[in-house]
């Protein structure tokens, strides 16, 4: 299944993109998606083991389930104000 | 100071992202009613300098999608606090120049104390909670992200908190 | 919004007991610097109701030369607790409306730590110690005094608590 | 020697003036004053017997002492703001 991944901020810079499409195995979370992507190796392997990240624009844990179009962010330390 | 809107845009609370600067009067004039004995407007503004170092402005980035609901949530929570509806946050992302207004909260309630309150939990919870990046141009050339608070799911407390990247 | 003032008008800290009515913008004006990430103004407003009845109108009388260096001392005392000398405050006195403002403060300062203490600490103070008395004018005619604070000399305290009249 | 008097709010309601002349000995104190305004009868006997006095625009004790010219005001409990 396809989802879509967004990176924000250091972690676009980390990444050098700012969107991913990702194709992953039905039942798959948000956990194995960030390993998914750290094993692509460089840049993405400097990415943290445990990101913040949301899933619909919901912040979720990383046993979160995916499904097919769903939106992934990957959201460093906010710092708004 | 702001025009008449439709009915959904004046009903509160009322929180929005903009990228065009912010006036303070317009947020001011959003809240306050008769029953109300307590007004209080905090504005965020971009200072000239950042660890001692000087600072010509900040690039404020958005997941712009999240943030609007992020926000309009506090506005909310923040309006149960209050005891009144009266809670109007605007906030600001792209180019800011030194002095200008990154956030403005407007809150009204028949006694301060409420008010004191909401204004402080509005700004508290953005700077935990709201997907909002600061990139800090220093005089001379160079920028950094600010850093900031790691982001953690709602029921999930301090224990799990994301690190950055290291 | 104000017009220009001579040098010693625009010093800040500064407090001032006016009898026309107050424009917050101008309050405003006053605070917010280059160096401040934080600006805060409160507004006291008059209420259309108290103890459950209908209010028409308020009427402030001030102890006017006593009342105007009691609020020059309050916000110096507020400067030196926010670190910054932005600190602008205006009380209003005479007759005044529903909705209309009474007191405006408006302070700044690099981190809002200090601005929410700091405006706090003007409006708790002006409860306390300025001499102003509030006649309310309820719907149907009758008036009262609104109840208040003793008023304490410097380190008596609260055991000397002056009674009102018996 | 003289002193002047200021009354008010709920104060000036009860002695009905809001300013009077005090003829009073050499030596006397704010408290003394009260004593002497309150001895008057009607309605100054209505005047709480330790209130709020300012002399000279500051606050000040009942043991306080007077000098000619001296202006002494009356405050009731404040409610500014």
């Amino acid at each position: 299944m396809q989802v879509r991944t967004l990176f924000f901020a250091a972690y676009r810079d980390t990444v050098g993109t700012t969107a991913l499409e990702l194709d992953l195995p039905e039942g798959a979370t948000v956990g194995d998606l960030v390993v998914h992507l750290r094993r692509r190796g460089a840049p993405f392997d400097r990415l943290p083991e445990a990101p913040a990240v949301a899933l619909n624009r919901t912040l979720v844990r990383g046993d979160a389930a995916l499904a097919a179009g769903d939106e992934v962010a990957f959201l460093p330390p906010v710092a708004g104000g | 100071m702001s025009a008449p809107a439709e009915r959904s845009e004046d009903a509160l609370p009322r929180a929005v992202i903009v990228s065009s600067p912010i006036d303070p009067a317009a947020v001011l004039a959003r809240v306050g009613h008769r029953s109300d004995g307590a007004v209080l407007l905090f504005l965020g503004t971009v200072r000239d300098h950042a660890d001692g170092r000087p600072v010509s402005g900040m690039t404020y980035e958005a997941y712009e999608t999240m943030a609007a609901d992020v926000l309009q949530a506090i506005a909310e929570e923040a309006a149960a606090r209050l005891g009144t509806p009266r809670v109007a946050v605007v906030h600001r992302v792209r180019e800011l120049a030194i002095g200008e207004v990154s956030v403005a909260i407007g809150v009204s309630s028949p006694h301060r104390d409420r008010a004191y309150d909401a204004s402080r939990y509005v700004i508290e919870e953005i700077k935990r909670r709201l997907p909002v990046w600061k990139h800090e141009h220093f005089v001379g050339g160079d920028a950094r992200w600010v850093e900031g608070e790691p982001l953690v799911p709602v029921g999930e407390g301090a224990a799990r908190r994301a690190g950055g990247i290291r």
